[in-house]
């Protein structure tokens, strides 16, 4: 073989007083699909961001067919067809779909921009990705799974050589996943080349030729691709055995009902019962649109409840806003953890207090208990393993898998009663999700309820006791978790399902 | 430096500056331009060094740099000119206190005693231009009838308000007349814009404008503007002349009215205003004399008004400056501020 | 059932035009006073009254588009105006005169551009600090004074008329037009909407941010100086105050017909409806003959009135699409 | 080696204290020129001028922080001032007349609020709307004329002193320190940055947004008609022009004292630095004795050149941590 179509010799890159990378190699050949693997914080994005030429490294080369992208930019590595997919806020929701796709490289006819052949373009794409949008239509109106897809499309439009996908996998469903793996597939037969970032390590080894790992900022490439099995990556991104947790044999008494729900409405919650066990965690399943997110939403007083009633402890508990669930006990993690999470200009140990202002934190006169605060900060930063130098780091300097520790965290800190999570190890690493699972396992053991939505069926069998199936905005069945297999679950949506639509 | 401490016996002032300052209530305006002249000049005839703050048109402004003066600074005398006449009664009680001689021009300072306040007569002004209106109007129509267009000043100024008041006061004697009055000054394009709408409000009912007052040149800069759009710019005399009276004494004003377009400007003593309060402070107060509240007083500078007259007014003695009407005759008299 | 759907048809295509509507009512409601509203002299007046603002509107637009302001419009029009009515008066003939106001409004907006783009400094308070040594200097340089006595060629376009209709107004239409035509279909004109939407992924895309917004502002300094070739030409002079009457109007008519100032969404169509809105108001409250203390406070009524029903039409908007 | 680090550490330092480095340069100068700038008069009397700037400028970080802006607040200062004062003329005692001003204040801030959040319209262009109502208003009742002939007693924070020295610095530096404890220690001071950071992101963390964000409002608008009272103590009367100095100053002391203008960052050390800075500036230039035509613009150079150096440090700040 040549010359690679990549090559990354000796990269380093130096945040302030954070070392990201340290002397990282990569070569990539035309038509190869790479896959980056590490902990949060790794320094993943971080190699990648210096790839696309986003920020520059501290030292260290990279050339892209024959050329030193040291001097060139941003614009320049596109032109060279080095495309990167962010994995968040990469849309423009005030422009059309259509536009989306071609922005920035709009097609023309006479110097002026050709609509016709952009909507044209557009909705034939569209639909070769299986995407049911109007090209038409803004994309502030898409769901933010359609949003993602566009991200995509727009990159593999445009002949790129080289597309780096930055985790677009979390919060994806099996399906989608296989939708998206399906067109990397093709562009991979025509030539393209990827880096793919993922925790999830059974998709990397289903998709990839190659497989590099991060650690501490050094990189190490898995020798023998051939042979790796999950255990062996899940040993190289953790740097040791990693344990995974289970829940234990012992159920909840059924007898114990901490939440009774009866009649539950809200948009797209039609009249939904349902009681939760204390000590229980719950799985929810559901497509998107099932009503599965939006119960849990609306569980929390995020989305307005029209109708219904909800008793904790046999106490009728109000749910008129985030605010008023928090104060009954009820705490929610949002699967958007950039605009429904962070708080990206305060500290890590005021991202951590938030929640707890008008609760544990308070005192007299509106004044807040600023040395009890940090002293909690101090233990979740422990006991969570938070990568920070001090919980006084600026939130938007940590990795997003250490931000997600964080938000953990803020909720834990509030002591729910219920602790609804929603995608709560989106973008974790295998270590980090272990730790985030075996404390909400561990506070459950002490009373505390959790509903757990999750595509990760994998990691949902392991943690609940029992699942619930949504389906149109109902409950269709509740199962209990007796050593389900994956193909059982889906099975069982399925047919839920069918039965709705016969 | 100076302690503060006011000299025994009031004679003279306390800290022996050599400083006479001037506070002005804006610098954008030419007249307020020249009427600092007529103190500096003044000032400097008389030995001392004259200075000027401007108040950029804010009151709030002007009492802070009436407090620097009167505690800190503590010239030899003040000269202000209100931008507020409420407004600065309490920083002018400090000033008393404190022995610094106070004139007060241009605009009266209400609630406070000064040494002289020596101020143009704005109603008069305004009467002035009233009358010629209907001079005007009387030669051109053979009778006291016709359109006039008055396009008053923003409201917070005294001297447009007063202007406008005894305007419109002469013209409402006359029931034949018609008195458009709208919102039309200081700035330029508020004054074409303004002419411009009422030609085409008066058109459509099959009128015409014969006279048009403002307040202030600057807008008649606009006017004249407005009148060349529209068709109507022509010489004194011409049949289809639309009369224009302003007032103030810009140079490009001046010129027009030399020129045979504009009718008549009414002029104040701009230089005078200045000129004959600094004269006053340091013939009485500065020497430890008060000022009389009657009698005349001859400037020694060159001033459209040669000899005044002391009355005593509410804040204390009081000159009022007569203004002057100027026709092509007599528009290019240098002492006229526009033609300096 | 019919009646309900023909019913909520209407309240939407209301909401949709609520400015269009709010034009077409305050133009009755004058009328109505006073019927030589109708006529063509006054409703020409409007038009050649609107395209100084009207030009300063899209001006400022341009800059509200990427999400950042511009305050120094008016500023830019006066010293722009300035610098060209000197050149004039010490010999330079009056096309190149009106070249160099041009040019200098498009320095000026380069400036504003470079300071914002290259040294990260916001916009808000860096076009309103150069606004403020931009009007310090047209006092300083003028002397309080004001140049007057321009040339009739100079006034052509603000003063002149062709086939007996004022030419002001052709201007208007022109500019406006054109400014469609730049926002929807050039490459520019999207860009503008792209970075103002999204700056990361706009970047991420390919664009040069930085060009961008730097072309933003000089277009945004250009029409500035423009306006003033204009305004200068209307009233006869350059005064020491130039401009100061458009201050606020300017930010109201942009905001008013629809330019989001978070970025990235208007119309050009909006800003001539909130141009022609602002001066219809003006215009009215003049010939009406409002009693000289409440005609403030009259504008400011109605500027409030229109900035509320604009945000119910938004609120309503947003229920419907949710 | 130290040599590097040690210049390293002033720089850091001078880049971090830039507005504090600005303001002791500032004075400095003016020392030079003027010896008497730094006897006990000169310098008390700037911070007698700092005490309203210094009110107006927390009263708009108050919602600047919220990530909007509230250009009401010289109106509001005015026009709440109107109230008491006409109230107090018409009998009401003073300390009540006091009281009606800041509820005043207060009121117009909570009609502000509830429009901004209730109505989801933009803050800039409402607020702006309602300044030229209050400040319509203001003209229209008080006819063009003013309101003086104020009683001692209502004066006596403003003009008073206590052991010899103005009262008026003392409410600054109580005010200062006030809102230093609310910004940094309470519920409500930390509720409000984080709004202003990520208001979506707030309000799922249980934060009541709407009602932190008219809380903002409210006391915005307590702290502009407590300003009000101030000044017409300070100046002995109510004018139709109250406060307009103030405008734009008002904005500057804020965003130069570091006041993030998209929200959720600032200190009130960094505002009170910003207030005393412009104070300086505007005290000095007077001192000086600068030509009259030039004021204008060496005030607005010295506003541009503290937000030049503003944003160097701000591109500096952004440098060493990427
Ligand atoms: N702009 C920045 N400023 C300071 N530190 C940064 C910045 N960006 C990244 N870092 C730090 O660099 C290190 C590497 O971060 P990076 O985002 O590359 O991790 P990652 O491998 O992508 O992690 P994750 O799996 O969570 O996405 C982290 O310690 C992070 O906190
Ligand atoms: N150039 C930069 N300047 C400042 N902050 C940055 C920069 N690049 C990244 N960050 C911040 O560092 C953190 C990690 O960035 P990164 O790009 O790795 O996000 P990510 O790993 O894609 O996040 P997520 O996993 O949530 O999608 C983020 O919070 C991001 O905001
Ligand atoms: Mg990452
Ligand atoms: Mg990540």
């Amino acid at each position: 073989m040549s010359q690679p179509l990549l090559r990354v010799t000796n990269v380093s890159k130096i945040f302030g007083a954070t070392r990201a990378l340290s002397g990282a190699n990569l070569d990539i050949a035309a038509g190869e699909i790479h896959s980056l693997l590490g902990r949060n914080g790794a320094g993943k994005s971080t190699l990648v961001n210096i790839i696309a030429g986003v920020y520059p490294q501290t030292e260290g080369d990279v050339v892209f067919d024959g050329h030193d992208l040291r001097k060139l930019d941003i614009f320049a590595r596109q032109k060279l067809g080095i495309r990167l997919v962010p994995q968040h806020e990469n849309s423009f929701p005030d422009l059309t779909v259509a536009e989306n796709i071609f922005a920035g490289d709009l097609p023309k006819k006479n110097g002026l921009v050709d609509w016709s052949t952009i909507n044209e373009v557009a909705a034939q794409e569209l639909a070769a990705y299986g995407v049911d949008a109007d090209p038409r239509g803004m994309v502030r109106d898409l769901s933010s799974i359609d949003a993602r897809k566009l991200n995509i499309i727009r990159s593999m439009h445009s002949g790129a050589r080289l597309i780096i996908l930055d985790e677009p996998t979390t919060a994806l469903t099996t399906r989608e996943r296989e939708e998206l793996f399906a067109f990397v597939r093709d562009l991979k037969a025509m030539g393209t080349a990827f880096i793919f970032i993922s925790h999830y390590l059974g998709e990397v080894l289903d998709l990839s030729d190659s497989i590099s790992v991060l650690r501490d900022g050094l990189m190490y490439p898995v020798e023998d691709r051939a042979s790796a099995t999950q255990e062996h990556l899940g040993e190289l991104v953790a740097g040791g055995q990693v344990e995974l947790t289970r829940r234990r044999a012992e159920r909840p008494d059924p007898s114990d009902v901490l939440v009774q729900i009866r009649g539950l409405r809200s948009a797209g919650v039609e009249d939904v019962d349902l009681g939760i066990r204390r000590g229980e965690v719950l799985g929810i399943i559901g497509f998107p649109g099932s009503g599965a997110r939006e119960f849990c939403r609306a569980l929390f007083g995020a989305d307005r409840v029209t109708s219904g009633t909800v008793h904790l402890e046999g106490r009728l508990v109000r749910l008129s806003s985030p605010r008023q669930a928090l104060r009954e006990g009820i705490a929610y993690i949002s699967f958007d953890r950039h605009r429904e999470g962070i708080m990206p200009l305060m500290d890590v140990n005021e991202n951590i207090g938030i929640s707890s202002h008008a609760g544990a934190l308070r005192r007299a006169w509106g004044f807040l208990d600023l040395k009890r605060q940090r002293q909690r900060s101090q233990q979740y930063r422990d006991e969570l393993k938070i990568k920070c130098n001090t919980i006084f780091d600026p939130m938007d300097s940590l990795s997003g898998g250490n931000q997600q520790k964080v938000l953990v965290s803020r909720l834990l800190s509030t002591q729910p009663s219920l602790l609804i999570l929603d995608e709560p190890t989106v973008g974790i690493d295998i270590l980090s999700r272990e730790e985030i699972i075996s404390k909400v396992l561990e506070l459950t053991r002490t009373g505390m309820s959790a509903l757990y939505l999750t595509n990760d069926y994998e990691e949902l069998l392991r943690v609940a006791d029992r699942l619930v199936f949504f389906d149109e905005g109902r409950v269709a069945s509740v199962v209990d978790n007796d050593d389900l297999t994956i193909e059982q679950l889906t099975q069982i949506r399925d047919s839920n399902k069918e039965a709705a639509s016969a | 430096t100076t302690g503060g401490a006011p000299a025994s016996g009031g004679a003279g002032t306390a800290s022996g500056s050599k400083e006479i300052y001037y506070s002005t209530k804006n610098s954008t305006e030419p007249v307020h331009v020249a009427m600092a002249n007529g103190v500096v000049n003044a000032a400097t005839m008389l030995g001392y060094q004259g200075k000027v703050t401007v108040a950029e048109a804010d009151a709030a402004k002007q009492n802070d740099q009436l407090n620097n003066l009167v505690q800190n600074i503590q010239p030899a005398a003040l000269v202000v000119n209100p931008y507020d006449s409420d407004s600065v009664a309490d920083v002018l009680g400090r000033a008393k206190q404190a022995n610094i001689p106070v004139a007060v021009i241009d605009n009266k300072a209400n609630n406070a005693q000064v040494d002289v306040s020596v101020l143009f007569d704005s109603v008069k002004s305004g009467q002035i231009a009233g009358e010629k209106a209907v001079e005007l109007l009387k030669e051109k129509n053979g009778s006291e009838s016709g359109v006039v267009v008055n396009l008053y000043g923003e409201v917070v100024s005294q001297v447009f308000k007063e202007r406008s008041q005894g305007f419109e006061q002469v013209i409402k004697r006359y029931p034949n007349i018609q008195l458009v009055s709208v919102l039309g000054a200081p700035q330029a394009d508020k004054a074409t814009s303004a002419l411009n709408n009422v030609i085409a409000d008066l058109k459509s009912s099959g009128k015409k404008v014969d006279v048009v007052n403002t307040p202030t040149d600057t807008a008649t800069l606009g006017v004249i503007e407005s009148l060349k759009t529209n068709g109507m710019w022509h010489k004194v005399g011409q049949p289809d002349h639309v009369a224009v009276i302003s007032h103030d004494g810009l140079g490009d004003i001046l010129h027009q009215v030399k020129d045979g377009y504009i009718d008549a400007e009414v002029v104040i003593d701009v230089f005078g205003v200045g000129g004959i309060a600094t004269e006053v402070l340091k013939a009485y107060p500065m020497d430890g004399k008060p000022v009389p509240t009657s009698g005349t007083f001859t400037p020694q500078g060159k001033y459209l008004n040669t000899q005044v007259t002391f009355t005593k007014g509410d804040s204390g003695p009081t000159i009022m400056l007569d203004p002057v009407l100027v026709t092509a005759s007599n528009a290019d008299n240098p002492l006229i501020w526009g033609n300096a | 059932m019919t009646a309900v759907s023909s019913g909520r048809k209407i309240l939407d295509f209301s909401m949709n035009n609520a400015v269009w509507i709010l034009l077409i009512l305050a133009i009755g409601i004058m009328g109505l006073f006073r019927p030589s509203f109708f006529s063509v002299g006054i409703l020409s007046n409007i038009l050649v009254q609107a395209t100084v603002l009207g030009l300063l509107a899209i001006a400022i637009s341009m800059v509200i588009l990427l999400g950042d302001i511009n305050l120094s419009t008016v500023g830019t029009a006066g010293f722009s105006a300035l610098t060209g009515v000197i050149a004039m008066k010490a010999g330079l003939p009056v096309p190149l005169a009106i070249l160099v106001i041009v040019i200098m409004g498009s320095l000026i907006g380069l400036v504003n551009g470079l300071i914002v783009t290259k040294l990260r400094a916001n916009a808000l308070i860096t076009t309103l600090a150069m606004n403020m040594v931009l009007q310090g200097a047209l006092l300083a340089i003028t002397g309080g004074s004001s140049l007057s006595n321009l040339p009739d060629s100079f006034k052509f376009v603000s003063q002149g008329r062709i086939a007996g209709f004022p030419a002001l107004p052709l201007v208007l239409i022109v500019v406006f037009f054109l400014f469609h035509i730049i926002w929807t279909r050039t490459e520019f004109g999207r860009d503008l909407f792209a970075v103002g939407g999204n700056p990361r992924a706009a970047y991420i895309a390919g664009i040069k941010v930085d060009r961008v917004k730097i072309g933003a502002y000089v277009i945004s300094g250009l029409l500035s100086g423009l306006a003033g070739w204009l305004l200068a030409g209307y009233m006869g002079a350059v005064t020491s105050s130039f401009g100061t009457t458009y201050e606020m109007q300017v930010i109201a008519a942009a905001v008013i017909g629809g330019v989001s100032l978070t970025g990235g969404r208007g119309s050009i169509l909006g800003v001539l409806a909130g141009t022609l809105l602002l001066t219809v108001i003006q215009v009215g409250l003049a010939i009406l003959g409002i009693q000289q203390t409440l005609i403030t406070l009259a504008g400011g009524l109605m500027i409030f009135a229109a900035v509320l029903i604009d945000a119910l039409r938004n609120l309503y908007g947003a229920r419907r699409s949710s």
